[in-house]
């Protein structure tokens, strides 16, 4: 058993590595969950009410400490804008950690939607093969077929730009992949020994679906969910970029990209550019976390 | 052929022969969480010219590893720690990589226990072993050609020209390691390293492709280091044994003396069955003439085959008895349909006709809910351990869970009962609490039994449950289910291909070849005096584990030819004739029938019945 | 065999494009948008809004509409049977020569950036795998993670940023010529190789250089899964069995490389094909960035104006190539592996 | 330099042109938003101004208005007190018939050698009645303009009705007498505009086919044949088009030979590509690109205070925007000058009215000013004090607005939001796409709360606009997207409608937008400038009231 442990972790980077990757991807993701909690309500500004700063550019790396200092000791008036404000006037920084609060969710409510239609379809379709299922998986298949992002774009743009149809375009375009993963699971877990144990052992059939099968077939769906997450807000963020996601002033990475692109070409770079740092760490967390998820699959 | 080739061996263990390869506290480890994991740990034996040497040991106990790390080689990302590793005089632990290279394939050739896996799955078979060739050999590409055909011929492949353009997933396993041995011995090696070459592959054929082996090196004349599991390989192929225990050789004795007597605790642990013969088990007698705990009748399974009319014909109207506390042997090759029975039996592939009468109940005729019930009576332990329990209960829901579906205990009544289930079972307690990730395949089994065990079953089917053992958690637990017949009285139906378990557990045992009960009788009747031509077939190519009656030193009773019919379209009369040594134009023309012969064993063969055919007793019961 | 392989392909991918058609067919008219009021305009009364959808023929039952569409009634317009993906709502031009006009602009940018992303990816997943756990292999697999989770479209700003607006060494992301250069003759829709034809040396740099950052920048987004892919089959492949084996006779080190590279490529074929699927689809954002008006930017334009003969013409072409993509890449892979078989 | 050229284009616009005129070949390249989509003003892309622009280009109208002097940025102005033939060289009016007699001008040739004579005319009209394109606009500005038997029975069953009658009567080869239903002051101003430019009749019935005897198709797609300054050269949607002179141009061959109009869509690159000096026109930039653009070496920056403005449409049809309190609180609300300075880097002011300040009959009423105190208190007044209650209406508060146009309103509804959420109502924002936001404004009327900036009335007149959007519906009130309804307002317009006396006319319509203010009909915001960035060898830019630049005024020096 050791060695045959040995022989397929071989891929494995060596511990210290991991944890080193592992630990950055963790906290990353740690921070995103708090701001996604406590967010809007920590920034220096409301995120949602215009300031009658525009465009003011973030202080350059020298003045921050003395700014800082400043603002701890009340001396300044206002808050110091510390990712500058954009062309309406909003407070960058705020707007930045607030954002989690949309993206997050978003990412999360649509995982968790097409997660348990997914798998609950995909038990369904793995575990009773009839014309039924194949029908049902032909169906998910043509949906599977899509073009993801802009099968995203079409039902968000038409349905109206809302965050439960952004949830319901996502959770669209996911659930295929989660029924597939589980069906072909649930195909593989129901042949094996202990099912038919279970079934030697006088379980009904319900109850080794139930109670053996979907167990042991979660683990794909629950580290596709990990990987999907980033991906998630990925594509929340692409939608609002060419204008079928969230409604502004709403906090949201992709739109504050969005209202900077035009920006950015003049050379005001950071309403846009922080926003852009925000999604590249989350999102890479999120990948860190759920390579490491996979890799832990891999070697079990 | 092999009386030849024995003739013109010399037993090395009588001269002095030279020292081929001589290792020295080799050691390898892996990697593992931070910790170098040492499978090889001060491994030191020597191997001479033409000697034929056994290395045997437990799932984990580095063989493998050691038979890499002897070419210099170890699977990232492990690495050769330290040690020497003389071939030659010289050590090719501290050769140059290119020097090392050339060495590989053409001084030491080596076939690996996944032979299919081994080759190259993207080229075709005769330009691998073209490359290997090229490798170390100069030769022009029609030389080279001609070389492999050579060499596949001689590894005993029939059309060696056609299966060299085949490509390595269209071999069977005993072609792809017939390949793998054409490769290695290409270029004539002084050390053929063999590591478990016959795992996976049948019985019939296990002992044809290790006669072949044998063969094949006696006339290349190069030593053999033979890696295995099976007692029956090493005593009767090889000259001398290795035992590797932890990392480290325990015990280093010629082969007789080893079976005679063996030193090492480990030795003497996995020689226990043979130094006790098996009557000493202890077998529980059976009462005669009482109704039969289990019949079926005329069982018979048909599978349909996908997108045409056509049906698989694996289960053929198979009749069979077993009384209480009495254990059938279900005997035959994979695909006989021994499996399938064992399934029907319990319902849990439902038979296309038949029944399966238990208790004085047709089960065939219960509704499903009743079945249900009847379950708690009936069990099974399957052949893959680690395939048989729900990974993610502990062992203690695993044991619970028959009694929650069949009792109406207390809760601590039922804690209470898988604390004694363990014990049953020889089990630590302490184990209840975990999961059976990292458990070893013995204690894995062990659950299994218990769980079947939970509800007071009366019969038990036990589908190959040793298979997949080290030699040492097999001789456990064959102890274990001799005790648990003894003690609680339960009755088994022992599918199995392994024959040599298969006498020590049983008293009845029946052959089963493609679909059909062939021969049914004692296990005495049926070992020592077979009758159908198949059943000799079989009992002939098994390798006991008896050194004092060898293989390679007897005449080998002509083996069957040609490949088993395939179950689909199967033969109008008797399904072996096509492959009988016995064979005559009736025997084609006439469906066999299963008749009884005196001392209530039967057999489905005409010609035995009628007494043309030798009742074959030279194996080695 | 192989014959009846691609034709069975064909057949299930056609049912399959059947299916799709009618989904979005029916999904894009219960969104309850109104593609009508757009095409009327400002200042219109009911009366012109009833003429306008008469004339769009959206008046008529859904199902009608359908058949239609699809190619049943041929007397009133031609349909798919047709070879007809109906007539754009908002110019009135055939779907099928607008979607000819933009198409190659994306698929020219999406194959340039697989071209770049596997030239450099390539070498570097297995520059990862033969060097297993050493400091290079770790930095090759963090950034392999790392641009696999990058938002294309922020990149694709920051190149603008830093070698348009900074730099002054990439021209301004304003489509695939500069604005004062008339393109060549449109011969396969491919800037590159239409200048070429033209025998345009100078547009051929041109389009070059314009394709420069939005190539970078898919590039860099699809070198992510590249070489992570590559990097794991490859130190798959070497840790294989046979090509344990090939070392275990002697075979020399690049007859063993050959085998271990040829056995990760064979898996890497559906991942790439998935990709480029995936690319084709997202290219919207890059796209937009750039100003290429390519698939995607008719997607936006469709979706924003509700054209939905567009919008189900978009969807259905860009299936319909990532089929055939998938399929030419499973012909790929199965010429590689011989264990694949039809 | 400049102004010299304004005056001159300002005595004699012929004359500049002939003498502008330089002996090398001039052409530009301009970057639009986009290209026109389609070119049949009764076709679907009418209301899309980049294809109105290419209708101007291509096609000429009976008569325009007269140049007037230039702005403070340099830019030509109309003189919205003079109307003047074109096509048309003169005509006649006689009040007791309501007819209207044209002398049409001689000798003018379109791109395809036809010349101009009464039967084009007598065409386009018939074309207009026939109401066969998807949108129809030729209809809707007869109609307007009172000319006899462009009533809405055209939509009938009745074909008869879409039939030109004897309202359009063709006396010779150079005369056509028009007959109105009923006195209306709109006659001219409306055929100025580009919903009534005259097609080129042999051309257009070279392409007609049974199907399409009007040749929508061919004019929506191919070539609009009139007979304007420019005649189509290349036209690729979504790309590009291009123009070159017409050497036959009544008015004499443009200055600049070949025009093309290049498809920029994003407004930051145009403004881009145009201080790089490759191109020399854009248009449609943000505000903010404009500014930036003002200080760029060799681009000009020119802008004119026309009819384009902001105002929040409040729905009377929604709760709570049917209390007059409420209405007036938010319009204490807005911060104009934050807005104009904000949003419009300046270049704008508070539109104190309800019609554009240049047009006739514009009067200034409506003093908003920004006092979140007095706010707060009407709000109280209203019964909402601090905004409690005010949840109670969900998405009324929801401020719509064109989602395209993010860049340059993205700005300003921000400000809007958040000071309304200041005095305490509840105010989130709603972009949604041009079409839905028109579907909705017009066809639905339902948006209980947006921001507008695209409603500019195209004919010259404040009553041309109090018709559009604030005479009750069933009154003909025709895009009353705010569901206004006034007993005054609605009588006042009776009256004005057929008053032929301009005094008493324009009397009445201020009385109008006195009660327009009151009522606050309209939350007017500001008026912007409708800005063109050019390079400063450009010379010669005009303005006309539908925002399209005649290519034919303008030549590189």
């Amino acid at each position: 058993m050791s060695s045959q442990h040995t022989l397929e972790t071989a891929d494995m980077l060596p511990r210290r590595r991991r944890d080193w990757l592992f630990g950055l991807g963790l906290t990353i993701v740690v921070i995103v969950v708090a701001l996604a909690v406590v967010g809007p309500y920590i920034g220096p500004y409301d995120p949602t009410l215009t300031t009658p700063n525009v465009s003011v550019p973030p202080p350059s790396l020298a003045e921050v400490p003395g700014l800082f200092s400043a603002w701890i000791s009340g001396t300044l008036e206002a808050p110091p804008h510390w990712m500058g404000t954009d062309a309406s006037g909003f407070d960058v920084f705020s707007r930045v950690i607030a954002a989690p609060r949309t993206d997050l969710v978003i990412a999360l409510v649509a995982n968790g939607l097409s997660l348990v239609i997914g798998v609950f379809l995909g038990l369904i379709a793995g575990y009773y093969r009839n014309a039924a299922t194949e029908f049902m998986m032909r169906v998910s298949d043509v949906m599977q077929s899509f073009p993801v992002f802009i099968s995203a774009m079409v039902l968000v743009a038409l349905a109206g730009r809302s965050t439960t149809n952004i949830v319901i375009a996502l959770a669209f375009v996911y659930t295929p992949i989660y029924v597939r993963l589980t069906r072909a699971e649930v195909m593989s877990q129901k042949v094996r020994g202990f099912v038919e144990a279970a079934r030697a052992l006088g379980n009904t059939e319900l109850n080794i679906a139930i109670r053996h099968v979907l167990p042991n077939s979660l683990t794909p769906a629950l580290i596709q969910a990990s990987v999907t997450i980033g991906f998630a807000i990925l594509l929340t963020a692409g939608l609002s970029f060419v204008g079928a996601g969230v409604r502004p002033p709403t906090p949201e990475w992709g739109l504050m990209i969005s209202t900077g692109a035009n920006q950015i070409i003049l050379g005001e770079w950071w309403p846009s550019v922080f926003p852009g740092i925000a999604i590249s760490l989350t999102v890479f967390g999120f990948a860190v976390l759920g390579n490491a998820l996979e890799r832990r699959y891999d070697a079990s | 052929m092999h009386r030849e080739a024995a003739a013109v061996a010399e037993r090395p263990e009588t001269m002095a022969a030279r020292t081929v390869l001589s290792v020295e506290n080799l050691v390898v480890g892996y990697p593992v969480d931070g910790r170098m994991v040492k499978p090889v740990d001060g491994l030191s034996f020597k191997v001479h010219e033409r000697e034929v040497v056994g290395l045997i040991g437990d799932a984990g106990s580095g063989k493998s590893t050691a038979a890499l790390a002897l070419l210099g080689l170890a699977r990232p990302p492990g690495k050769i720690l330290g040690g020497r590793v003389e071939f030659d005089g010289r050590d090719l632990l501290k050769l140059p990589e290119a020097e090392i290279r050339a060495i590989r394939g053409r001084d030491i050739g080596i076939i690996v226990q996944n032979p299919r896996s081994s080759l190259n799955p993207m080229l075709r078979i005769g330009k691998q072993i073209g490359y290997a060739y090229e490798a170390h050999n100069q030769a022009s590409g029609t030389e080279v050609r001609r070389k492999v055909i050579e060499m596949l011929r001689m590894v005993g492949i029939n059309d060696p020209e056609s299966r060299a353009e085949a490509y390595a997933h269209e071999l069977s396993g005993g072609m792809a390691q017939r390949a793998l041995i054409a490769m290695a011995l290409s270029s004539k090696p002084k050390l053929l390293i063999a590591d478990e070459p016959t795992s996976g592959l049948d019985v019939t054929i296990q002992a044809q492709f290790l006669d072949e082996m044998w063969n094949t090196v006696q006339k290349t004349g190069s030593a053999i280091l033979l890696i295995t599991q099976e007692l029956g390989t090493l005593a009767n192929y090889c000259d001398r044994v290795l035992v590797l225990h932890e990392g480290r050789i325990v015990e280093d004795a010629p082969v007789r003396q080893f079976f005679a007597n063996p030193q090492h605790p480990y030795s003497q642990q996995i020689l226990k069955l043979q130094r006790e013969r098996g009557h000493s088990l202890g077998l529980p007698p059976v009462e005669a003439g009482t109704r039969p705990l289990l019949a079926t009748t005329d069982l018979r399974k048909t599978f349909a085959v996908r997108h045409t009319k056509k049906l698989i014909q694996a289960v053929d109207k198979v009749s069979l008895t077993i009384g209480r506390g009495e254990t059938l042997g279900l005997v035959g090759e994979s695909g006989s349909g021994k499996t399938t029975v064992g399934r029907c039996m319990l319902r849990l592939l439902e038979p296309s006709s038949g029944s399966v009468v238990f208790d004085g109940e047709d089960l065939v005729k219960l509704p499903p809910n009743d079945m249900r019930r009847y379950r708690s009576k009936l069990q099974i332990v399957f052949q893959d351990p680690f395939d048989s329990l729900n990974p993610r209960w502990s062992i203690r829901r695993i044991l619970t869970e028959p009694l929650d579906l069949h009792t109406k205990l207390s809760t601590a009544d039922k804690r209470r009962r898988a604390e004694e289930l363990m014990d049953l079972v020889d089990l630590d307690r302490a184990l209840l609490d975990r999961r059976p990730r990292g458990l070893g395949a013995g204690a894995l089994q062990r659950i299994n039994i218990a769980r079947a065990l939970a509800c007071n079953p009366e019969f038990i089917v036990l589908d190959e449950p040793t298979s997949v053992l080290s030699p040492r958690a097999r001789v456990g637990l064959i102890e274990l289910l001799v005790r648990l017949q003894k003690e609680l009285g339960i009755s088994y139906l022992f599918i199995s291909h392994d024959l040599t378990t298969v006498r020590y557990l049983c008293h009845k045992v029946s052959v089963m070849y493609l679909g059909q009960i062939v021969e049914t009788g004692t296990v005495e009747q049926v070992f020592s005096k077979p009758r159908h031509p198949y059943s000799q077939a079989l009992l002939s190519a098994h390798l006991f584990p008896d050194p004092t009656n060898r293989r390679v030193d007897s005449v080998i009773p002509a083996a069957l030819e040609g490949e088993i019919p395939s179950p689909i379209d199967l033969p109008h009369g008797c399904y072996l004739a096509s492959r009988c040594p016995h064979v005559v134009e009736a025997c084609r023309a006439t469906p066999q029938a299963l008749e009884p012969l005196e001392g209530g064993q039967s057999v489905r063969c005409w010609r035995a019945v009628a007494g043309e055919i030798q009742a074959f007793g030279g194996a080695h019961a | 065999m192989l014959f009846r392989y691609i034709s069975k392909r064909f057949a299930v991918g056609l049912l399959q494009l059947i299916g799709l058609t009618i989904a979005v067919f029916f999904l894009i008219r219960l969104l309850p948008a109104d593609p009508v009021s757009r095409l009327v305009g400002m200042n219109a009364s009911p009366e012109a809004y009833a003429q306008a959808a008469k004339q769009l023929g959206v008046d008529r039952p859904l199902l009608a509409q359908l058949a239609t569409y699809l190619g049943f009634q041929p007397e009133i317009a031609p349909g798919l049977l047709q070879g007809s993906l109906g007539v754009s709502w908002v110019t009135g031009t055939p779907v099928t020569a607008e979607i000819a006009a933009y198409l190659p602009v994306t698929l020219e940018l999406v194959t340039l950036s697989f071209i770049l992303a596997l030239a450099v990816a390539v070498p570097i997943g297995m520059f990862g795998a033969l060097n297993p756990g050493g400091k290079a292999d770790k930095g090759v697999f963090v950034y392999s993670l790392f641009a696999g989770s990058q938002p294309e479209f922020w990149w694709g700003l920051l190149f603008v940023y830093l070698f348009f607006f900074t730099l002054g060494i990439a021209p301004a992301p304003l489509g695939r010529l500069s604005p004062m250069s008339s393109p060549p003759d449109v011969v396969t829709g491919f800037m590159t190789i239409d200048s070429l034809i033209a025998g345009q040396f100078d547009l051929f740099v041109e389009a070059l250089h314009h394709l420069m950052l939005p190539v970078f920048t898919m590039a860099f987004i699809l070198s992510g899964p590249i070489i992570k892919m590559v990097r794991q089959n490859m130190a798959r492949a070497l840790q294989s069995d046979f090509v344990l084996y090939a070392n275990c006779a002697g075979l020399p080190k690049r007859r063993v490389a050959g085998y271990a590279l040829r056995a990760a490529m064979a898996p890497s074929m559906t991942l790439i094909g998935i990709l480029y699927g995936f690319m084709l689809s997202g290219a919207v954002l890059t796209e937009s960035v750039f100003s290429l008006g390519g698939i995607g930017q008719y997607a936006i334009n469709a979706v924003l104006n509700y054209d939905y003969p567009a919008i189900q013409a978009v969807v259905l072409v860009i299936t319909a190539i990532s089929l055939v993509v998938y399929l030419a890449l499973d012909l790929i892979h199965a010429a590689i592996d011989p264990r694949i078989a039809f | 330099m400049l102004k010299r050229n304004a005056l001159l284009s300002a005595v004699a616009v012929a004359t500049l042109a002939v003498t502008a005129a330089p002996a090398a070949a001039q052409q530009i390249l301009v970057l639009a938003e986009d290209v026109p989509a389609g070119l049949d003003y009764d076709g679907p892309s009418a209301a899309i101004p980049a294809s109105q622009q290419g209708m101007v280009t291509l096609m000429e109208p009976l008569v325009g208005y007269a140049a007037g002097p230039a702005n403070e940025d340099g830019i030509g102005m109309p003189d919205f007190s003079k109307i003047e033939g074109r096509l048309v060289e003169s005509w006649d009016y006689d009040p007791a018939t309501l007819t209207w007699t044209l002398h049409l001008r001689k000798g003018v040739k379109g791109c395809d050698g036809a010349t101009f004579d009464a039967k084009d005319v007598a065409y386009t009209f018939a074309r207009a009645k026939s109401v066969s394109g998807a949108a129809p606009i030729g209809w809707f500005l007869s109609n307007v303009a009172s000319i006899d038997g462009f009533t809405p029975a055209v939509f009938g069953d009745d074909p008869k009705a879409k039939e030109l009658g004897d309202e359009v009567k063709i006396i010779d080869d150079y005369t056509v007498q028009i007959r109105q239903s009923e006195p209306n002051a709109l006659f001219l101003p409306v055929l100025s505009i580009f919903g009534l430019l005259v097609y080129d009749k042999e051309t257009m019935e070279k392409h007609a086919t049974e199907k399409d005897p009007w040749s929508h198709d061919y004019a929506n797609t191919q070539n609009a044949p009139g007979f304007g300054a420019y005649c189509l050269d290349k036209w690729s949607k979504n790309q590009e088009i291009s123009y070159k002179a017409n050497p036959d141009y009544y008015r004499g061959k443009p200055a600049i030979d070949k025009v093309t109009v290049r498809r920029v869509p994003q407004s930051s690159n145009r403004a881009v590509v145009l201080r790089t000096g490759q191109a020399q026109l854009a248009s449609g930039l943000t505000p903010k690109e404009f500014d930036s653009l003002r200080t760029a070496k060799g681009v000009a920056v020119g802008g004119v205070t026309g009819n384009e403005n902001l105002f929040v449409h409040m729905n009377f049809a929604a709760k709570p925007f049917d209390n007059p309190k409420v209405r007036e609180a938010i319009a204490h609300a807005i911060p104009f000058e934050q807005i104009i300075k904000t949003g419009y880097f300046g270049q704008a002011h508070q539109w104190k009215g309800s019609v554009p300040s240049g047009y006739p009959g514009f009067k200034e009423a409506g003093q908003y000013s920004y006092d979140p105190e007095k706010a707060k208190a009407l709000l109280a007044e209203a019964g909402y004090a601090d905004g409690k209650g005010l949840e109670a209406f969900g998405d009324a508060f929801q401020l719509s607005y064109v989602a395209e146009k993010e860049s340059t309103l993205g700005p300003i509804v921000n400000i809007i939001q958040s000071s309304l959420r200041a005095i305490g109502i509840p105010a989130t924002l709603n972009p949604i796409p041009q079409t839905q936001y028109g579907d909705r404004q017009l066809v639905k009327g339902d948006l209980p709360f947006a921001v507008n900036d695209q409603e500019k009335p195209i004919g010259v007149d404040a009553g041309y606009a109090v018709q559009l959007f604030f005479v009750s519906k069933d009154k003909g009130g025709l895009n009353n997207m705010v569901n206004y309804s006034s007993q005054v307002v609605d009588d006042l317009w009776a009256k004005a409608r057929i008053e032929p006396d301009a005094a008493k006319r324009t009397e009445m319509l201020g009385q109008i937008q006195d009660q327009l203010a009151a009522d606050v009909a309209w939350l007017p915001v500001v008026e912007y400038k409708t800005q063109w960035a050019y390079s400063d060898k450009l010379k010669g830019m005009r303005w006309y009231p539908d925002n399209s630049v005649r290519y034919f005024d303008l030549s590189v020096q």
